[in-house]
């Protein structure tokens, strides 16, 4: 299989090497990439959809067809992990272990025996063998927020600085998977339940697909924003940006659900116990 | 709102697939009636577009208002319009055939399952629809991605057959992707119109060629054409009957779409048969695959598992027809996809019947299933005569084009293979039917003559009546051929193709 | 651009590549692997695609590391190759 | 020898994509095929970006373009100043695919490894075999 | 020529096919199901006939279904010879029927339901074949044919028969996949059309040696006519019931076989054309080989059934032969074979199986003194005998006459000894049988005197076709008559 694999991995470089000779030289700015479609997204962007970031422009009004399925993708990544990981009815153990947070020792809970309920001293955990470090809980208790504050700040200012919907969906979704690291899967998922994610994440590619839905029950095409202009009392130039944003919001919310969504359903097999 | 078809068939889905999801954590009574009402749309718009197309010719859709090639377009022709009805209604019939063993296999998952399958069923619309290379590739992921989702969830080796697909899908996908990076470089354009306009002053271009090679090398992975079949046969066996019986009549078929698809719009006829004369070399490809899929599936004792081999023949033929590069093979290429995913639909509904009540499909499960299940058994005998390729059946007409491209392209060979797979075809289908029709059911054996006939135990109605639409317009579509033919086909295919 | 960097950092890019896919653990494979995203990353900053470093950066170095060491966590660390 | 310095970058690029590629085929763990797939996506990513790359130019968001939004005021902007933005929106996209690739895969992977207590193909193979 | 448009040729062949949902419905009453059944071979008996007297005319029917490839429909036309053969296999289906019914009860076989719907899709296929316009239509039906008859040659359903079955449907459909699609869309490609014309659509558009490959391959392509080396799948197929064999084996099937290969001798091919370039003589010599080595083979056969199947090769190969020779007399005799040969040998057959319902025996060597038995099926076995072998006062005389005709007119002296020669043959392994059944001693006999003849539903039929094989001798005119004007049509028209 080695030899069989190396074959093919060179067979297709040199294929791939062969084809590299008739290229325009590397970063070459007379090259027809750089000079065919380009320059029209560049020179014009601003003029039609009053968005400095080019890349956000062209991602998500242009080319904004190619996002919402983007978008679409990750959902349906989030859904192909869950079904195929989720166990919904397992069989508890007999036995729980339980932590006594203050003092750190544990505790065996026999089956039918309790804890006392509302009590936070208790932590749920799976194995003996579990750490618990008050350090690392306590920063990151405290790095979250922030985490999360510029995870918001990235997708609002998509605009006008590089970022946008994506990779602030993604840092928040890390600010959670930060907390389920940190302390445990269940404190996490106490704070996002599963229901949550499984309905953000949908509702955030809806807000995509529906914003140009939306376009589409206005009159013009599909994904067309300008047709928002009606519905915003703005010209159709700034309903573009005001679009964007929109979607972009969309992304956001779609992405960071489905990050954690895997995340869990990753980091627990599917049985949404303590996690890694 | 029919300036709006071509946006709908993919919105419409797409929206109701997210609308499932949230129903599934609600109340997963409502997921199958969208499901079906999402389809229906879809088909009746695909339907719709095709019939503009016949009036109007080719339709272009922009997203977002923005012209082509700023903006992403969609290219509606006759070839679209052809496979998306074909995509659209295939998909709607298998779903709702498939509701009772979806309904026995994943109680507690129904809602993400029908998800999935909406998904998919988008992605594919997608792929079809679409003008744009690499907005091809986003829907082919979304395809790939929840097809995976769908195989894996079948029984004990599915989620490894399903990682071994995800392994080479994705392969499959990184070369298309490659290849239109390939071509991205030399013509600065994602549109295949434009790139289309753009390439001819480049045929000569080694760039060109090595996106030729590695796009095509990356399609036929993604259809499992043989030898890179590898992936399939276990990948489709072992997944759930409402999967496989979408997937393996659908996927293989929309990726021969995309080949051809490239060949006559992005590459045009003219480099791909005439400047590469490469066309020989991959008829012959064909022709191997052809027979070794006819062989593979000779030696199986599994139903489903030979059905999938026979998928991979199936591919050998219509990519050989699609690269005889005249006339009639381009038009047997064509027509086959429409036939071939009506009667590979055909067959797998009944492996999904049969496993629905039998929990097996081995040989040894089959006995006296004639008896037992007469509506199934019979729509699969229509479904194994159009695999054979008898009059009046669809597919003696797909085949009929077929060995008429090739014997005007004066190449015996694949009329050969054509045949010998007809007969493997005939072999293999023949020693189910002789097991189901005349070996008794249970394990008390026919002593004489005169036993009792077996109780019907036919599966339910919902599976029986898709079932017999599919047996029954694999009968029209065969009669109606000439229409096909005439009406359709023939604008779809170039007219510098003789 | 500055191709001496460009270049350094290719070649970064190149060992740690393979050394993700040669080391004998798959949680060190994992941890090469983010540290190949994160070199990505930085290569395409200098290319001046901060966008696509902005997403590598949170996703393939973040995210995709992480859904790597969940998986490990969860099957094991053993590998033959 | 001029080739050499227009194109190594490519040929770097594909040697990546050759890293990659010889992993997810001859590689026996499962994981590590998916170390492997990610390479190779990332690899092709690459690639695209450098066909955005532009000698001489910016990061593509336009300068003076903040606050005052469109219409009268702005500057001439000039294609040659800004680097190709088109290849950062398609991988953009291509990144997303490649995590939800990824997500898919290694859930496939621990399913399989739940099923047959081992990542190692060949290990499973003989586990099936044996049945 | 004139033509007219009728939709009788379709309703002809759909009398026998929408009949099959009725008998599905109605297994619980045999006796309604055999009414139904008596009901569509009637009618179709009726429709066919309706068409004779305007055929007679010099008039065609014809009829198109639909287009199915463009240019190229699923359609109906019937002329003289199409008539000929469609007369003869209805007339006979209702005979079969009758029989039928007294043999299949008379040994309480199982799924007689699907014995009777898969018999009325056999003859729909065998009058399609008859009415077919070209030679798509034709191969339609043939295939129709071939499968619908599966079920019947394994309807015993235990291992041989459904090894026979195996046997039966791969040399069948292998031939008409291997051998006759490819030969069609050949010449299709070169003609554009597949059209049955009076000369033949391939006249002038191939050369010499892409004409031989397409003869051969359309003439062992219709491995229904059994001619060797195709053929073994005949006397295997001998496992079905006998009246299977008889309708089947003896009339429908391989009469459709030969049927096939006329058309394609006079219809794709034309004579003229094959005259120019002599190739009659190859068929001639096929068919003549067959004749001579099936005979032989009869010879040493002890199974009835068996025999009477080689003797059906044989007998088959004259008809190719007639026609082969392409001089009128000879195919006016091959064309006369077919009606005389079918009445002949369905007598055989009824005996054979009237025999097995009376006595259960198989085997020649069993049935020495059975005439004394059962005299009325033995005297009906001589008849067809003799109708078969080709003596007066039988039908089989009449061809056999044209056939020989034939042979002197074409100059083929070694094609007359082996007409002649087969002859003999053909006695010396039908006589004896006969001889054997009437005289010996009674310490010979193998039977008790319990036994008698076969339930008179099995014996009616059998006398009323050996009696039509005498009618036919005096009177052969219609069979005649329609053979002459199809030559005439084909050759002097």
């Amino acid at each position: 299989m080695k030899i069989i694999g190396l074959i093919i991995a060179v067979l297709t470089g040199a294929l791939l090497i062969y084809g590299t000779v008739d290229f325009p030289g590397w970063a070459d700015p007379a090259s027809p990439a750089s000079t065919h479609l380009s320059p029209h997204f560049i020179e014009k962007t601003m003029e039609e959809t009053s968005v400095p970031n080019i890349v956000t422009a062209v991602l998500a009004d242009y080319r904004s067809y190619d996002t919402m399925f983007e978008t679409t993708v990750i959902f349906s990544g989030g859904v192909v992990c869950f079904i195929l990981l989720r166990i919904f009815r397992r069989k508890e153990p007999e036995d729980r272990l339980y932590r006594h947070v203050l003092t750190g020792a544990t505790i065996r809970v026999k089956e039918g025996g309790k804890i006392p309920p509302d009590s936070d001293d208790f932590e749920r955990i799976d194995t003996l063998w579990t750490p618990h470090d008050l350090i690392i809980k306590t920063v990151c208790r405290l790095l979250i927020p922030f985490i999360q504050l510029f995870g918001l700040y990235v997708i609002a200012h998509g605009h006008h600085s590089p970022g946008g919907g994506f990779q602030g969906g993604v840092i928040l979704g890390a600010s959670i998977m930060l907390l389920a690291i940190s302390q445990d899967l269940r404190t996490a998922v106490q704070r996002m339940r599963e229901k949550v994610d499984a309905l953000l994440s949908p509702t955030g590619v809806f807000i995509y697909a529906g914003t140009g839905a939306l376009c589409l029950l206005l009159g013009l095409n599909f994904m067309d924003y300008s047709a928002l202009a009606s519905v915003l009392y703005v010209d159709p130039v700034t309903a573009r940006s005001h679009g964007i944003l929109i979607v972009e919001i969309g992304v956001g919310v779609a992405v960071m659900a489905t990050i954690i969504w895997i995340y869990n359903n990753l980091s627990s097999a599917g049985k949404y116990d303590e996690g890694l | 709102m029919s300036e709006q078809y071509p946006a709908l068939l993919v919105v419409v889905p797409l929206l109701s697939a997210l609308v499932i999801c949230v129903a599934g954590w609600v109340n997963k009574r409502l997921c199958f009636p969208i499901a079906v009402a999402a389809l229906g749309v879809a088909a009746y718009s695909c339907i719709g577009l095709l019939l503009r197309v016949l009036d109007e010719g080719v339709i272009v859709y922009k997203l977002g208002g923005w012209d082509p090639p700023m903006g992403i377009a969609y290219y509606v022709d006759h070839l679209n319009g052809l496979v998306l009805s074909v995509v659209s209604v295939v998909a709607l019939l298998n779903l709702i055939a498939s509701k009772k063993s979806i309904d026995q296999e994943f109680p507690d998952k129904i809602g993400p399952f029908y998800t999935l399958y909406v998904l998919m069923v988008t992605g594919l619309l997608g792929i079809v629809v679409t003008g744009d290379a690499f907005n091809l590739y986003v829907l082919l992921e979304i395809a790939a991605l929840t097809g995976y989702g769908l195989l894996a969830m079948g029984e004990d080796r599915a989620p490894l057959a399903a990682l071994n697909y995800l392994y080479m899908g994705t392969i499959g996908a990184c070369f298309y992707l490659l290849g239109v990076g390939y071509l991205y470089i030399v013509t600065g354009s994602l549109n295949m119109v434009d790139i289309a306009k753009i390439l001819p002053s480049l045929y000569q271009s080694k760039a060109v060629l090595g996106a030729f090679i590695i796009l095509m090398v990356g399609v036929w992975l993604k259809m499992a054409f043989f030898p890179l079949h590898a992936w399939l046969p276990n990948a489709y066996t072992y997944a759930p009957s409402a999967a496989s019986s979408l997937i393996a009549p659908l996927v293989t078929k929309v990726m021969i779409y995309v080949m051809i698809r490239f060949i006559l719009t992005v590459f045009t006829p003219e480099f791909a048969f005439n400047i590469l004369a490469v066309s020989d070399s991959i008829v012959w490809l064909a022709v191997i695959a052809i027979v070794m899929g006819a062989i593979l599936a000779l030696a199986e004792r599994n139903l489903k598992k030979m059905l999938t081999y026979i998928v991979i023949a199936e591919v050998g033929y219509m990519v050989g027809g699609a690269w005889l590069g005249n006339r009639a093979g381009m038009t047997g290429a064509i027509l086959h996809i429409v036939n071939d995913a009506l009667m590979t639909l055909c067959v797998f509904l009944v492996a999904g019947n049969i496993v629905y009540k039998l929990k097996g499909y081995a040989f040894d499960d089959l006995k006296g299933l004639y008896r037992k299940m007469p509506f199934t058994m019979t729509a699969f005998t229509v479904g194994v005569l159009s695999m054979i390729g008898v009059p009046p059946t669809c597919g003696f007409f797909s085949k009929w084009y077929l060995i008429l491209g090739a014997i005007r392209a004066e190449h015996w060979f694949f009329m050969g293979a054509l045949l010998f797979s007809s007969l493997v075809n005939a072999v293999l289908f023949f020693r189910i039917i002789e097991i189901a029709f005349f070996e008794p059911f249970t394990d008390h054996h026919a002593h004489g003559h005169d036993h009792q006939p077996e109780p019907i135990d036919e599966a339910p109605l919902s599976m029986v009546v898709p079932l017999w639409i599919v047996a029954a317009a694999l009968v029209i579509v065969g009669i109606y051929t000439s229409d096909i033919v005439t009406k359709i086909i023939q604008f779809a295919i170039p007219e510098g193709i003789l | 651009m500055i191709w001496q960097l460009d270049l350094a950092i290719l070649t970064l890019v190149v060992i740690a590549g393979i050394g993700a896919i040669t080391v004998k653990d798959l949680l060190g494979a994992a941890i090469l692997f983010g540290a190949y995203s994160f070199m990505m990353c930085l290569l395409w900053s200098i290319m001046g695609a901060v966008d696509v470093s902005f997403t590598e950066a949170s996703v393939g170095a973040g995210a995709s590391t992480v859904f790597f060491v969940a998986a490990v966590f969860r099957t094991t660390r053993r590998t033959k190759d | 020898m001029q080739m050499l310095v227009a194109k190594y970058n490519y040929w770097i690029y594909i040697t990546l994509m050759m890293i990659g590629l010889y992993a997810m085929i001859a590689k026996n763990n499962l994981v590590k095929k998916i170390v492997g797939m990610s390479i190779f996506q990332t690899a092709i990513i690459l690639f695209y970006v450098s066909i955005g790359a532009k000698r001489g130019a910016t990061i593509p968001i336009i300068e003076h373009g903040h606050g005052e939004g469109h219409g009268a005021g702005t500057h001439m902007v000039h294609a040659v100043d800004y680097i190709n933005p088109l290849p950062h929106v398609l991988m953009l996209t291509a990144i997303v695919v490649a995590v939800a690739t990824l997500g898919v895969a290694l859930a496939l992977a621990i399913r399989v490894y739940n099923r047959y207590n081992t990542l190692e193909e060949d290990e499973i193979l003989a586990q099936i075999r044996e049945k | 020529m004139e033509t007219i448009t009728s939709i009788k040729p379709l309703l002809a062949v759909l009398a026998s096919l929408l009949v099959v949902p009725i008998l599905v419905t109605s297994t619980r009453v045999p006796n309604v199901r055999e009414a139904w059944t008596f009901v569509a071979a009637t009618v179709k008996f009726l429709i066919v006939l309706s068409m004779v007297p305007t055929v007679l005319k010099g008039t065609e029917i014809v009829y198109t279904v639909a287009e199915v490839i463009p240019g190229l429909a699923i359609k109906f036309r019937v002329d003289t010879f199409g008539m000929l053969f469609a007369l003869v296999s209805s007339s006979l289906w209702i005979v079969t029927s009758a029989y039928s019914i007294g043999y299949m009860r008379g040994l309480k076989e199982h799924s007689q339901t699907r014995y009777f719907c898969y018999f009325a899709i056999c003859l729909s296929a065998t009058v399609g074949v008859a009415f077919s316009a070209n030679l798509l239509t034709l191969y339609l039906f043939y295939e129709m044919l071939s499968l619908a008859t599966y079920p019947l040659v394994v309807h015993h359903q235990d291992p041989e028969a459904r090894k026979s079955g195996r046997k039966y449907l791969l040399y069948i459909l292998g031939t008409s996949i291997a051998f006759v699609l490819p030969a069609m869309l050949i010449s299709y490609n070169l003609a554009g059309t597949l059209e049955f014309a009076k000369q033949g659509f391939l006249a002038g558009t191939a050369s010499k040696p892409l004409i031989v490959v397409l003869l051969i391959l359309l003439v062992f392509g219709f491995a229904k006519v059994a001619i060797m080396p195709f053929h073994s799948w005949l006397p295997a197929a001998m496992v079905a019931p006998t009246p299977v064999s008889a309708l089947l084996h003896a009339v429908a099937v391989v009469k459709v076989g030969a049927f096939s290969i006329l058309r394609m001798i006079t219809g794709v091919f034309g004579t003229n054309l094959l005259l120019d370039l002599h190739l009659g003589t190859l068929v001639c010599y096929a068919a003549a080989f067959t004749v001579i080595v099936a005979s032989l083979i009869a010879l040493t056969q002890d199974e009835l059934k068996r025999r009477l199947a080689f003797s059906t090769i044989g007998q088959l190969s004259y008809i190719i032969l007639g026609i082969a020779l392409l001089s009128p007399k000879g195919m006016i005799g091959g064309m006369t074979h077919i009606a005389m040969h079918a009445f002949g040998k369905i007598t055989l057959f009824f005996c054979a199986g009237a025999i097995a319902v009376a006595t259960g025996k198989k085997y020649i060597s069993q049935m020495v003194g059975i005439g004394k038995r059962m005299p009325v099926t033995m005297i009906a076995f001589f008849i067809g005998s003799l109708s078969v072998i080709g003596l007066p006062p039988c039908g089989g005389f009449i061809s056999k006459w044209y056939l020989v005709l034939g042979t002197l007119e074409a100059d083929q002296m070694l094609m007359l000894f082996v007409l002649l020669g087969s002859s003999l043959l053909n006695a010396a392994y039908f006589l004896p049988i006969v001889y054997k059944a009437f005289f010996c001693t009674p310490e010979e006999s193998m039977f008790e005197n319990k036994v008698q003849e076969a339930p008179p539903w099995c014996v009616v039929p059998l006398v009323l076709t050996a009696l039509l094989s005498i009618v036919l001798f005096f009177y052969p005119q219609p069979f005649l008559e329609l053979a002459r004007m199809a030559v005439e049509g084909l050759l002097g028209g």
